[in-house]
């Protein structure tokens, strides 16, 4: 499996991503430059994390004029896999694919830290090898991860089993205290209706190697894999 | 040269630390009175020639606000 | 129109009467007004180092791994092995911190990034080492906000573009109200034959610019930082720069690129004294002139005059001397990356700085004499004081021993001091896990970081207590370096080398001179006697605020490898039963304790004395044990003594542990002496337990005195015997939360 | 109940990256004639009691903007 890992300037968790991605046998990542207009040849995309165009007047926004975000948007409609991890989850819900916002910590502060997280649906390529209610060890680092979205497209995520993620304890109990950023309903990561596309707040690629103290991160990428 | 400022608030339903924290500052520094406190952006555009009032206002609504969270205002000055 | 050169003006640039005499015979006429500019930065304390040259040349910079020394280039470089190097420095950025936190910080740690980059290195990690005045209660208000503003300037910049800020120390006294301290130190990793020069080689070369366009920001910084912070500061409050970590981003990843095409010929950031001191200095390296054009620079505000471009501090801006024939390559690699540029020059042969108007030319200087001819001056040092005294028993004469919830509340009292409390409320806002290398979080004696393009491990720590200094300029200088090498062991590490952040007050006052002498020479002893060279370092002088100097610090930076991922260790216990040794000597001095300080509020006494021999054998000895895989946690004593440093092990962990400890000592030693003395070169190990004999045999074997304490318990408690009439207990669950919280509740409370 | 807002924007001196990026940003959307571009920060202030001036204007100075880098302006809305 060939996987795009998008370079927009000012990414910065792009290489941590092909690090990550080519321990996992079968799989080859590779950095797909933000100038490209095409996403030909790749099997999935990852967004990674970072400041794309340095993120100013909101995260995320800036890279809906970038050619390569055309090409992933049709990636997408056709069905193909797209992981948006962290400033990559802001791009999704800036460009439209996912529902949604991200703003402002709770606290107001940048938060870099392990969270628990909770499996909530394993029915999703990013999602099916691992079970249902599993706890993941996975760290967060970032100021603008407080997902907010209306009452109306929360029942919606609800409904359609699109929450995947919540910020829990480690026995997969959920509290304000367990929700470092104040998203709603402890949201850390959602999918689209039609289950390809992916974002999250928390750093799966940073939990892949014993040496920094967690592997929870690879069920994400064994999911795509399988 | 026209000028235009674009507010861009947070919209009510949406929590707004800054603004509580603000507030919070306010009180604290001994000002009398404050009550609740917002904070979003102002966006003070220099044009060239005057612009497209439709397609600023799109401008507007779509990029320098995001409508999931934000609320907008424009204001010409002469 | 450009003002006439009056002594009024002279003075107003900083310069004294005999350095302007020397300027007019350098030029054999009287200079102009931009000419005055240009030489008062590059004569600024800041760039020249008039008034602490002759000292710093006491360092030892010489080492088998040394490839680029000291003072030859932005950062010094040291080889780590199979073709790798690291080039590392620190730098501060006190002076726009205290006006301006948020963004003078943030400037301060883009600036070392581009020392770092321009030695064709990729930075991988950063560190900071910072000191506020007293940030607790209403008068500490003005403190919070300068040490709010500065963790988040350092947490924006870097995490912006990506370089983990792994460590970095935190201290709060008041000699450092209104006068923070903001030292930023940044690692790179490079192949040897990747490093790159400053010198502008190559007659007809052409000369770029590009980065950020130059604005009126940050006029002539590098003088401003080289004066005393006063009321008239405010007025100078435009020189503080915005940065911008996104641009400077793009910088890295370009000028990375551009190193590696084979392109350049040399390459200089612009940092203190921006478009002046990268062309004088690299056409000083060099041994060349460089000329360039003032109108064919990039800017972002109309009617700039050459006086304000050429002064200019705007940051992310780079001087690049490109070999003649590949611009379009270079300008390609420029183009990819969004960045703007321009030809602004080019290499000659006559070794002067000339700038032109456009046609006209308004600056000739040799710059042989700007950037490497200031002037040099031997300040008057007061002379020693005699020192202070040494003998606990005379320093606690009027305190009595504590009875025992005096002793239970001293330990909770500095836990809860905020130099010693957890200073998770400022890491947490860094990202520190980026370039997945942080093998160890930080909270531990040294950070560890994995570099996996090289295959290597590093760790990296900074260090100064600043109250020893302050009570004994020299010796506490010794301690520092003596406490860096001993928080690296205590991560498994050997150290490699030293960076150094000199923070002094005015040194035109005789006794703050003194001290900069004092602790300049205790830092180069120590160097020497631990084989570490100096690489490099910063110097900052004129830290006062109306109510006097700050108190010395000479800030260490220290960089060691790790040879096994093995061989990882950090300061928390781990393991219930484990069992708990004491390397080094229970100790009994209480000067310039911070016992003292945060339980009797007195900075009183000598600093502890330090034994180089002592200390190297107890750092070996630990080293041994850790190499053959028998510690499980290593902890040095600082601050708070052996009790501070055994509740720190308990706490550590992400749920706390407890420990049983006798320490049954011969002597008729007070209680508080025992558990809070400061006394160098001791650590705390915990080993598994069918270990034990084992280690206690090697230990003997080191020639190092040593003890075992007690056990790690899975009990939320920490049990202290020191008689049969001096037993304690604390609840490490009440302590973990004090010390864990108490910067948390006084910044968000 | 009175409403005060204000206005806290870099100086014109001072580098402002989001301001350059917004007019990019906006001159790609298609919008024509956009020169230049400052971000900053619009505060909305609702008071219990008509604010004392001289306090307030102090609190904008001293609190709500940093006059190393940035202007106020105080607009008190009926
Ligand atoms: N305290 C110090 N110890 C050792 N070397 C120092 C010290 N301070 C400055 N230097 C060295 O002097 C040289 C000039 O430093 P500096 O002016 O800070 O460089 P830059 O131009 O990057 O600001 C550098 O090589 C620096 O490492
Ligand atoms: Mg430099």
């Amino acid at each position: 499996m060939k996987v795009g890992v998008v370079r927009f300037p000012g990414s910065n968790c792009d290489q941590d991503c092909v690090v990550a991605l080519s321990q996992f046998p079968g799989m080859s990542a590779e950095i797909l430059w933000h100038k490209e207009d095409t996403v030909a040849g790749f099997d999935a995309i990852i967004l990674p994390g970072g400041f794309s165009y340095g993120d100013y007047l909101r995260c995320g926004v800036s890279a809906r004029f970038s050619p390569v975000m055309g090409a992933v948007k049709d990636f997408a409609a056709a069905g193909g896999p797209v992981l948006g991890v962290c400033n990559g989850f802001q791009i999704l819900c800036e460009s439209g694919l996912l529902p949604g916002a991200l703003v402002r910590n709770r606290d107001l502060r940048f938060i870099c830290e392990h969270t628990h997280l909770r499996v909530e649906r394993t029915d999703t390529p990013f999602t099916r090898a691992a079970s249902s209610g599993q706890i993941l060890r996975i760290p967060i680092a970032h100021g603008e991860g407080c997902y907010f979205a209306d009452n109306d497209t929360l029942r919606d995520l609800r409904e359609h089993g699109q929450v995947l993620l919540r910020y829990s304890d480690e026995r997969g109990y959920l509290s304000q205290e367990t929700n470092p950023n104040g998203s709603r309903d402890n949201i850390a990561g959602i999918c689209n209706r039609e289950r390809n596309v992916f974002g999250l707040m928390p750093h799966p690629e940073r939990a892949c190697d014993p040496l920094l103290g967690s592997t929870d991160g690879r069920v994400i990428f064994q999911s795509l894999l399988s | 040269m026209p000028k235009v400022i674009v507010t861009v608030m947070p919209k009510p339903s949406v929590l707004d630390p800054q603004g509580v924290a603000t507030a919070k500052l306010m009180k604290q520094s001994g000002l009398a009175g404050v009550g609740r406190v917002r904070v979003g952006k102002s966006i003070e555009i220099e044009f060239e020639s005057t612009p497209d009032a439709a397609k600023l206002e799109g401008v507007a609504r779509d990029l320098l606000s995001n409508p999931v969270i934000e609320d907008f205002r424009i204001e010409t000055l002469p | 129109m450009t003002p006439e050169v009056t002594p009024e003006i002279v003075a107003k640039h900083g310069l004294s009467p005999e350095e302007y005499a020397r300027i007019e015979s350098i030029l054999g006429r009287a200079p102009n007004f931009t000419e005055l500019g240009v030489f008062s930065v590059m004569w600024s304390e800041h760039c020249s180092y008039k008034n602490s040259r002759p000292e710093l040349r006491k360092f030892p910079t010489e080492g088998t791994r040394v490839l680029v020394k000291a003072g030859e280039e932005n950062a010094g470089v040291i080889d780590i092995g199979d073709g790798w190097a690291v080039a590392f420095k620190i730098e501060s950025h006190n002076h726009p911190s205290a006006v301006e936190p948020f963004q003078g910080a943030a400037t301060g740690v883009g600036g070392i990034i581009r020392d770092i980059f321009t030695m064709g290195a990729r930075p991988v990690f950063s560190m900071n080492s910072l000191r506020f005045g007293d940030i607790r209660g209403e008068e500490g208000a003005a403190n919070r906000r300068l040490f709010a503003g500065v963790v988040a300037g350092i947490a924006h910049y870097g995490n912006c573009i990506g370089i983990p800020t792994i460590g970095g120390e935190v201290y709060f006294d008041d000699s450092y109200a209104g006068n923070p301290l903001v030292n930023a130190f940044c690692l790179g990793i490079l192949r040897h034959e990747q490093i790159a020069r400053g010198a502008a080689t190559g007659v007809g070369n052409p000369v770029f610019y590009v980065g950020a366009e130059t604005g009126r920001d940050g006029l002539a910084g590098a003088a401003f930082a080289s004066r005393d912070l006063t009321e008239e500061s405010k007025e100078d409050r435009p020189a503080v720069q915005v940065g911008d970590p996104f641009r400077e981003k793009l910088l890295l990843e370009a000028c990375l690129e551009l190193l590696a095409s084979g392109c350049v010929a040399g390459i200089q950031d612009m940092g203190a004294a921006g478009l002046t001191c990268s062309t004088c200095e690299t056409a000083s390296r060099g041994g060349t002139g460089v000329e360039i054009d003032t109108e064919k620079v990039p800017k972002r505000e109309t009617g700039m005059t050459p006086y304000e471009i050429l002064l200019s501090e705007s940051q992310e801006r780079m001087l690049v001397i490109v070999k003649k024939g590949q611009e379009g390559q270079v300008k390609e690699i420029f183009e990819k990356w969004d960045l703007p540029y321009s030809e602004v020059g080019v290499v000659n042969d006559d070794g002067l700085m000339r700038v032109k108007e456009g046609g006209r030319v308004v600056v000739e200087i040799p710059a042989r004499a700007l950037a490497d001819e200031a002037p040099v001056y031997v300040r008057e040092a007061a002379p020693k004081p005699p020192p202070h005294p040494s003998d606990s028993k005379k320093l606690l004469a009027d305190i009595p021993e504590p009875d025992a919830a005096g002793i239970h509340s001293a330990l909770e009292t500095l836990l809860k001091f905020p130099s010693i409390a957890s200073k998770r409320w400022v890491w947490r806002q860094y990202d520190h896990m980026v370039r997945l290398g942080a093998a160890v979080l930080p909270g531990s004696d040294a950070a560890v970081f994995i570099v996996r393009e090289a295959n290597k491990i590093l760790a990296a720590t900074t260090d100064c207590n600043a109250l020893y200094c302050r009570q004994d300029p020299r010796e506490g200088a010794r301690i520092a370096v003596a406490e860096a090498a001993r928080n690296l062991a205590c991560s498994g590490a050997v150290p490699l080398a030293v960076t150094d952040n000199l923070n002094f007050g005015n040194p035109y006052r005789p006794e703050n001179f003194l001290q900069l002498r004092e602790a300049v020479e205790g830092l180069a002893e120590a160097c020497r006697q631990l084989g570490v060279p100096v690489t490099g370092g910063n110097v900052s002088l004129y830290n006062e605020s109306p109510s006097g100097a700050i108190d010395p610090t000479p800030t260490v930076g220290m960089v060691g490898l790790i040879e096994d991922a093995a061989h990882i260790t950090t300061q928390a216990f781990q393991n219930p039963g484990d069992v708990i040794f004491l390397l080094g000597s229970p100790g009994s001095e209480i000067g310039a304790s911070h016992y003292l300080l945060a339980v009797h509020e007195r900075k009183a006494g000598a600093p502890p004395a330090l034994d180089f021999s002592r200390e190297m054998a107890v750092h070996e000895a630990l080293r041994t044990l850790i190499r053959k895989g028998m510690v499980r946690s290593a902890h040095d004593c600082s601050e708070g003594g052996l009790a501070v440093a055994l509740a720190e092990s308990c706490l550590a962990g992400p749920a706390p542990l407890g420990a049983t400890i006798s320490l049954l000592p011969d002597t008729t030693e007070r209680t508080d002496v025992m558990l809070f003395n400061e006394s160098q070169s001791r650590v705390i190990i915990s080993v598994p337990e069918d270990h034990a004999d084992k280690v206690s045999e090697l230990l003997s074997e080191c020639g190092i005195p040593w003890t075992r304490l007690g056990t790690v318990t899975d009990q939320p408690s920490l049990n202290i015997r020191l008689r049969k009439d001096a037993e304690y207990s604390w609840n490490t669950e009440h302590l973990q939360h004090l010390w864990n919280n108490t910067i948390e509740e006084i910044m968000e409370g």
